[in-house]
Order: structure tokens, then C-alpha cells, then sequence
């Protein structure tokens, strides 16, 4: 029970940015099983939004989609996709969103679209879906995205979702923007002047430098770098129910 | 606009013949729930060509469909197969043109979902605040601009969307033709709305609609044809009906990587290809699987019921 | 936007005295059904006042608040009373400044619920065809104009409105303060998801809400305060718990058109009035009847079942 | 059963506009009288629609409001008000639309919101209500309203809803406009040229020069008048029940 990897370890750190009383809007992958921890640990009081129409879900084991109908089974409401959009996404609603991104610059701009040239890629990405207004209307935006030289790049290939901008300063959305990134590494936040992505938080037994070899930039570190805790075996144990389509305990 | 006939119940093959023309624009919604698998598989056996195929979500549905060669273009917002990864038929198509090239257009989910709402409410756009500062906004011929005339402030305007024919999957119709669906509703009613022509297949007929919180109920006369297709969605679901095929999601992963593995299930479950040898340049066949019979399979994952 | 604390279930009149101040713009919504007359009275009764009132049917409890000198401004789009005739007190208001002068601006139906659609998008305008030709479009201010940037069109624009208080009845919360309305649900949905704060009276506080076709459910998280006020809505009516009293709506007639009348009216049901005389010029005096205590008055008229 | 006035020939005249399998959009008084009569005698199919948001109403009474109970229950589907305005009204799908005024100019122009200034009226009138979006949109708009000098105007006071525009050819909205104008002395109709209202029929008893009289205007009257045959008694059966409140005969 308590042996756990990098990712696990990302995921946990995730679950913890969200409080109890947050309106997360929650998307497949990584920020599904961070808000379900989180909703299962901490912040039991926790909203999850799914934008598939689900308005406080509350799914009894882990949902394999967003449209799973445990989500509309258990929501306080179900709406349609451009009520959500409208009215609770870009209205402002939603105070944490998730992201995830196949490459990030260091001002946070995301590429989930292609790898090459959008009329002829190399590799054709999934696309937008809801990340670009997440990005733009919510409150605060936690990306959590493995780190590696394939990943964190100088320049994205194309900007799917919009962090701070090309030079740091072009963000006009009404959301703040990225607030976090959550790593396999550890955590990097927006310097308060320049925006520019900085290493603040190591997750256990990972180094400045094995951070900086995961990075396609020169990347900016904190004057002094926190230590992540390591998962509770409360966060474990959750984490690994989850994963194996477990009811929560208790 | 909708004929204003009533709609009738019809067999899914004569409304697809009656209502699909070569080089129309289709869109087949249902947001992962309510996606209609059966009505797609028919436009595919009657051999349809040069479609536009519009979806939030292109989904299995439409990594078959572009696989077997029945569109020419794609316009959606998210190209994943949920959960799994990457829609592999859809990447081939962009990617190395198998089994012909195929146009992207892509909204956001939010500009795609108000590209239908402009379409329902027969406007040329629709206003949001979105797309400024990304790259998606190159694409001018559907994403441009407008200047709030009291404030100034300049938003994201996204050209309507009025596709031909939309075909949605609904749960039920009574005996008059009228349709409803509840659970998640994603983006149907506007799709139905915008459509010149609406086909609708459902799960049963009923005398009576229930109560059902929620519930997207539309009237006869704005469907053209409405088709009783039990499990019509599936691998997708049927809330109250069905579970999702959340196997057969996995398993697709290996038929579609594999362009042979693709064919053979084409072949048996009687869908026609265009004449294309697989065998030029396979995306990824090192850990493709042989091809199940998937199609036709019954919906053996039902889950244990959980309320 | 609304607090992110979930709603509490209040006393009315200390939801009243916390969100609604003198000055604010205020929107009490309802389409002829689940109009919160209740929540009006009070807001009289705690003798608010310089409100701008957003309505789409001023109705008969807008016409009370408009007598009562409770408004500066009005926000409207149909000002009659339906099947019945004028609303004198809002003529009163208009035609002879009593009890004082009330501007006026004023939306066709379409233009005020797109107004309140915008709003509850955060957006600063909504786009629809219409008002053109028409001398509404005088109203630069709330009515403009854009054109299509795809096809060239010229449509309407039309201001967004966030109101500081929107206040709605409705039939159903459950323990957490969320809220279910159903029939005739008109524009409730955005007006609340518009407004700053809003403010729900219902009619009775149940464990779980029933399923019901056409419901809308408003999450605890973005209202202020839930009020249980059994026949919240009379003389206007909640579906499954009350009738309309068209009595009522007919006799308001005789009241509403004689200054004397309504004051007395007024008096009768301690609804403070500024210190105007009803003397000066009566608008319609000849025939109006001596008030009935009618505010208070059990609604005597429902009318039987007919199902 | 056989007595019958102007108005009730005015409201017969109406419904027999109304075609089976018409989408109607209704209004209160005449129109909702009309549009119930004709679905009690020869449109049983027509497909009433209010704008409070009740599609395919099927009212077992005389609804008394637009928003009755009654047309909710009896509905196939009850939308919102800003979906009855966009996806149902603007959009097209209405055939006939039924208008009232309180003034009415030669070209079908319509003015139900003031007479005298906007700003400091004599009198206020209700306002816009739909009719703007009615008189924009429907496939075919029929006004019903009582001929005299002081309704039918050479100048409306305010345009309301437009007709064909202030010299007749200013028309640029998706719907035909005016098709009809039923009044208790007979029928106009906008000259297909230059879309001056004309009279064309006239009510049993009612002569040309009693419609002049009526009219604020040199009215144009067609060359043949058809007469507009009187209520039958099925008809009149229907409407005296309809205002009674009763449910439909048999």
C-alpha cells in the first residue's frame, strides 16, 4: 500500500490544490482521478463539474469517460454542452480547471492540436475540446502534465489553449490563467512578474536537476524550492480504490 | 427547414436512403452517451461518399466512418477515443491520407456547441468569449470577430452550423412521432434544430412519455424520419437501457491501429471500403491485435447495476 | 457572480433586508406562472426604494411596486394585464408622473430574454434578427446592431443585463437549498444565472425532487438565499400546488385604476406608500370600486380539476 | 345560437385562416380565440404554440393567460422563453402568427406601445410583448383588429413591428409580413405590387363605404369584393362555448 511511483505522485499533489467548496471542472485522465481523490480525501465537499452537463457529480467509482451516466445519474443537475458553456464555463463559474497538454512553453501556452503543421501534421492530437475556455474563464488553471524534453518545449507547435501569451504579457481572458503546474517532477508556478513557469515545489527524492533535464528551456527556479510531502496512506489507498473501480471506503 | 410532415416511423434503411445524399453535411451527435452507432453503420453499408461529418466528438463513430472512406472532410472539437487515446483511423486519414486525405475544420467544444445554437436559431453566428490568442482563430472561414457595440470589447464569433441531415439516438418516441431523450442531452437538440432534416432512432415506442428531469422532448414535426433501432447506440449507451461498451472502446483501440486489422473488420460485419491496399503504410502495426468481430457482438460488459 | 457559499434556507424578510438595497436593479421573474408576489410585498413592506425593475411582464406585481413608489425606472417588454387591460398604476407612473416620474426602456420578448442570455454568459450583448425597422431601435443604448462577419448580415444587439437581485418562486428545494421549478419555467434560469445575487422562495422543502419533464435545477452554490413561502406566487399560480386567481387579476382592475383605491389597498395591507395625494388627478376614477383587502385574502378560486 | 356581431364574425373570419397542420403562434384575445376555434372545427391538427414556452398546446378550455396551466400540462414540449424566441420564433418554424394593434398604418406597420411621444406619452400601451419577432419571422402574419379611425392611421404614432416599411418597400425581415388583416368589417390585403393594404372582402351587412369610414386613410378598395360568407352554426356553437369555458363539444 504504500509503495507508490511519479505518477501517482502528481496525482496526489493535484488532488491537494483543490479545497473543500471548489468548483472544479473535471476532464479525463489525470485531473478525473485528482478531483475524485481530492472528493474522497480532503475535500469531500468539492464540485464536480463534468462538461458533458454534470453540475455536482458525485460518482460512486471512478468514471471511465465524462459521459459516463453515473455522472447524470448522481449530478445535481444535467445540462446541455452549450449551457454549460455559456453559462457555467465561460460565464466564470468555475473556480479550478484542470488541463492537461501534449507540449507547454514556459509561459504556459498549451498544445493539444498537432505536432507539426496543422494542414499536414506529423501527429495529429486530439484537439481542443473544452481547454481553451477552461483556460480562459476559470478561476485558477492546474495543469498536470509529465515533464520531459518532449513536453515542456521552447515552442509549442500550435496554441490550443492560452496561458500568459507568446511573451508572458498577451493574456486578456478573464480567468488568472495558469496558476499551477503539476509535474512528475514536482510543481511550477508563474513568476509574479514575468509569468515565466518556475520550479517552486519537488515532489520526493526528484532534484533540481533531474527537473531541469525534463525541460526544452533554461529552466527558472525558485531562490527556495519546497519539498512535496509524499502520499499519505490515506491517499493511496484511495488512489489505488479508484483506479480499480472501488467504491470509496467507508 | 424541417418538411412539416409528421414525422413517421420508418425503417432505419429507407430513412437513411430518403434523407443521406452523397456530399451532404451530417452530423451524428450524442456527447458519449445517445451516439448513433446502428445509423452510421446503415450511411456506411448504403455506401455514402464525400460526406462532411460534423460531431463534438468524432468518437469510434467516426474513426469507422473515416476509415471506410465516407468523408471528405471532418468539422469537431475532440478527436479521442475517451479514456483510451487516439482515434487511429482519423490520424491515418490526416496524417498519411489512408484511405484518402480529409479537410479538418476545428472549433472548441464551446465554439462548435454555439456554432449549432447560431444554426438552431437560424443566425449566421454565434458571440463568445474564446479562441483569442490561440491558433485555432486562423481558421477565419469559421472563427473571426465582433465588437460589442455598447462596450468595446472584441469577442470570438463562430459561422453557424445547418448540416444537411443531423441523426441522433434517443430513448424514446410515442406513437405520434414525437421523440424524447433524458441523461446527458449534450449538444442533440440544437444538432436536430439546425438540420435541414432530422433522423431520429430510438430505443422503443411508448404510449405515454414518463416524467423524466432533464428530458430533451422534440416534436414530430421537426424530425423527418424517426426509426426503432433497439441498441442503436451501442457501444456507446443508452442511459436506462444500455451501459457503455467500455471493452469494446478498449478493443477498438487495436482494430483501428492496424489498417488490415480495420478491413477485416469492415469485411465481416458487411461494411464496404474503397478498393485501398493496407498495405503501403500501416500507422502503427507492431502491437496491433487481430481484428474481432466486435460489431455485431451482443453488449456483454453490462456492469453490475450500482444505485 | 453569486457567493460560492451554499444557500441557506432564510426567513424572506432577512433574505430581503440582506440582498435587496435601495437602489439596486432588481429583477423579479416569472411568466405569468411562479410570479414571487410574496417576495415583492416584502420588498415593499421594507420600503425599498430608486429600484430599477427588470421584468418581462410588469404584471400586476410590478404595477403594486410602481404605486407603491417603489421604482425609478422600469425595464420591461409586454406591461398589460393579460385578458384583463392596462396596468394603471404603470400608466399612472408614465402618463402622470404619480407617484413619481418612472423611466422607461423597453425590449420586444425577444430582445429581454436574449438580454438575460447574455447575461448569464457574462457577456456584454446578445445577437438576434430583429427590432429592425422598428423605433424600439431608438434605445441606443440597450438596442444596437452588428454585422455578420462570415456573411455581411446586420442583425440586432442588445445589451447584456446582470441584475444586482434576481428574485424567482418556485415549487421545490431540497435540505441543501438546491431548487426545482417546473410547467412554465419562461426565463428564470438566466435571469438568476445573470443576476449578482439571487433569491429563491418556494413552496414547500423536500428530501429528494421527484422527476419532472421540463424541471430546472439551480445548484445550492449560485443562489443567496432560499425562503420557504407556501403560495409565494398568489394570485399568480405554482403549478401542482395552486390555481391562478383571475379573480384576483380581474378585481385589480377596479383597484389599480383609482388612486384612492390602491392606497387604500395598500393601507389595508400595511404596504408603505410615499406621501403623495391621491387627489390631484385620478386617472380613471369614474368607475373604479372601493379596494378589497385582496392581498391577504386566501386564494378562493381555484377553479376545479380538470385532467 | 344564431346571433352572432362584428366581432365574432371578426374572430370566425380569423380562424378560418388557420390550416390543418399550421404551426400558429398565439396570442391572448382575439387571436387565442381564433386559433381555438379553428383547432374545435376544421383544424384539428393545427399546432398551437405560446410564447410562454408550451409547444402543440392542446388547451381542453379557453386558456384565460398565455401562461395557464393548462397549456403547459396539455403540451408535447414546454421550452424557456429565450429557446421559444430563437429556436422556435425567430428561427422560422411559426406559419401563422396572429398580431393585434393599437394602431396600424396603410402598409401594415404597427404601433402598440404609446400614442403620442415615447418619452411623455398620453397614453402607454403594453408594448412589444413578441409581435416584433412574429411580424419578423412567421411564414404569415394575420392582424386582427377593429377598423376605426382611430386604429387605422395614416401615421403610427411608434413602429412597433413592421409591416412593409414606411413607404411600403422597406421589408428586409425573413417572414412575408402582413398577409391579412381581418377586421369586424371585412378582409385587407397588401396589393401584391406595392403592398398598400386593400380591402378584398367584407363581412355579411358591411358595405364599402362603412369600411372607408373606418379607415383614417383614402382606402384602396379591390376591384371584386368577396363577401365573407357568416359564422355557421358550428362555429358559433364552438366560440360561445370556447368563451364560456367549456370544453369542446363532443
Amino acid at each position: 500500500m504504500s509503495e507508490w511511483d511519479s505518477a501517482d505522485m502528481m496525482n496526489v499533489a493535484a488532488a491537494r490544490e483543490l479545497k473543500n467548496g471548489d468548483v472544479c471542472l473535471v476532464g479525463v485522465g489525470p485531473p478525473n482521478l485528482a478531483a475524485n481523490l481530492a472528493r474522497r480525501t480532503h475535500a469531500p465537499a468539492c464540485r464536480l463539474v463534468y462538461e458533458s452537463g454534470a453540475i455536482d457529480a458525485k460518482p460512486r467509482r471512478l468514471p471511465l469517460s465524462i459521459g459516463d451516466d453515473d455522472l447524470a445519474a448522481t449530478a445535481t443537475a444535467v445540462v446541455s454542452v452549450p449551457e454549460m458553456f455559456n453559462f457555467w464555463v465561460g460565464a466564470g463559474r468555475i473556480d479550478v480547471g484542470f488541463l492537461g497538454a501534449a507540449q507547454i512553453d514556459r509561459y504556459g501556452n498549451i498544445n493539444t492540436t498537432v505536432i507539426g503543421d496543422h494542414k499536414d501534421p506529423t501527429i495529429r492530437l486530439p484537439g481542443a475540446g473544452g481547454a481553451p475556455e477552461i483556460a480562459s474563464a476559470a478561476k485558477r488553471v492546474i495543469v498536470i502534465v509529465k515533464q520531459s524534453r518532449r513536453t515542456f518545449v521552447e515552442q509549442v507547435d500550435f496554441v490550443t489553449s492560452v496561458g500568459y501569451g507568446p511573451t508572458g504579457n498577451e493574456r486578456q481572458a478573464p480567468g488568472a490563467g495558469p496558476t499551477l503546474v503539476i509535474t512528475d517532477h514536482g510543481v511550477l508556478e508563474p513568476d509574479p512578474d514575468t509569468n515565466e513557469l518556475t520550479l517552486t515545489r519537488l515532489h520526493p527524492g526528484i532534484t533540481v536537476d533531474q527537473a531541469r533535464q525534463a525541460t526544452g528551456w533554461d529552466l527558472k527556479v525558485a531562490d527556495s524550492i519546497e519539498d512535496v510531502p509524499p502520499p499519505t496512506a490515506t491517499e493511496l489507498t484511495e488512489l489505488h480504490r479508484l483506479r480499480d473501480r472501488e467504491p470509496a471506503d467507508g | 427547414m424541417p418538411s412539416p410532415t409528421p414525422a413517421h416511423l420508418n425503417p432505419l434503411a429507407d430513412a437513411i436512403a430518403e434523407h443521406v445524399h452523397d456530399g451532404d453535411t451530417v452530423a451524428l451527435e450524442g456527447f458519449t452517451h445517445l451516439i448513433p452507432f446502428a445509423a452510421a453503420h446503415e450511411i456506411a453499408r448504403q455506401g455514402r461518399r464525400h460526406l462532411t461529418l460534423v460531431r463534438m466528438t468524432p468518437d469510434l463513430v467516426y474513426d469507422q466512418l473515416i476509415g471506410l472512406g465516407v468523408a471528405d472532410e471532418l468539422v469537431f472539437s475532440y478527436g479521442g477515443n475517451p479514456g483510451v487515446g487516439s482515434l487511429h483511423r482519423l490520424r491515418d486519414a490526416v496524417e498519411k491520407h489512408w484511405p484518402h486525405q480529409l479537410a479538418v475544420r476545428e472549433h472548441s467544444h464551446a465554439g462548435l456547441a454555439n456554432a449549432y445554437v447560431a444554426g438552431a436559431a437560424r443566425l449566421p453566428f454565434a458571440v463568445l468569449r474564446g479562441y483569442r490568442g490561440t491558433d485555432l482563430e486562423e481558421q477565419r472561414d469559421i472563427i473571426s470577430s465582433v465588437t460589442c457595440p455598447f462596450t468595446g470589447e472584441e469577442l470570438a464569433a463562430v459561422k453557424a452550423i445547418n448540416p444537411d441531415v443531423t441523426v441522433i439516438h434517443a430513448q424514446l418516441a410515442d406513437r405520434e412521432g414525437n421523440v424524447m431523450l433524458w441523461g446527458i442531452t449534450g449538444v442533440q437538440r440544437e444538432a436536430v434544430l439546425a438540420a435541414d432534416r432530422a433522423i431520429v432512432t430510438v430505443e422503443e415506442v411508448v404510449d405515454e412519455f414518463p416524467e423524466r428531469t432533464g428530458a430533451v422532448i422534440l416534436p414530430n414535426w421537426v424530425l423527418s424520419a424517426v426509426c426503432v433501432v433497439p441498441n442503436g447506440a451501442w457501444p456507446s449507451y443508452a442511459a436506462g437501457y444500455s451501459v457503455r461498451d467500455n471493452d469494446f472502446y478498449q478493443r477498438w483501440d487495436a482494430i483501428a491501429r492496424d489498417r488490415t486489422a480495420f478491413l477485416t473488420w469492415a469485411s465481416e460485419n458487411n461494411l464496404p471500403t474503397d478498393n485501398t491496399s493496407p498495405a503501403e503504410d500501416t500507422l502503427s502495426g507492431a502491437n496491433a491485435s487481430p481484428a474481432e468481430s466486435s460489431l455485431t457482438a451482443e453488449n456483454d460488459t453490462k456492469e453490475p447495476a450500482d444505485v
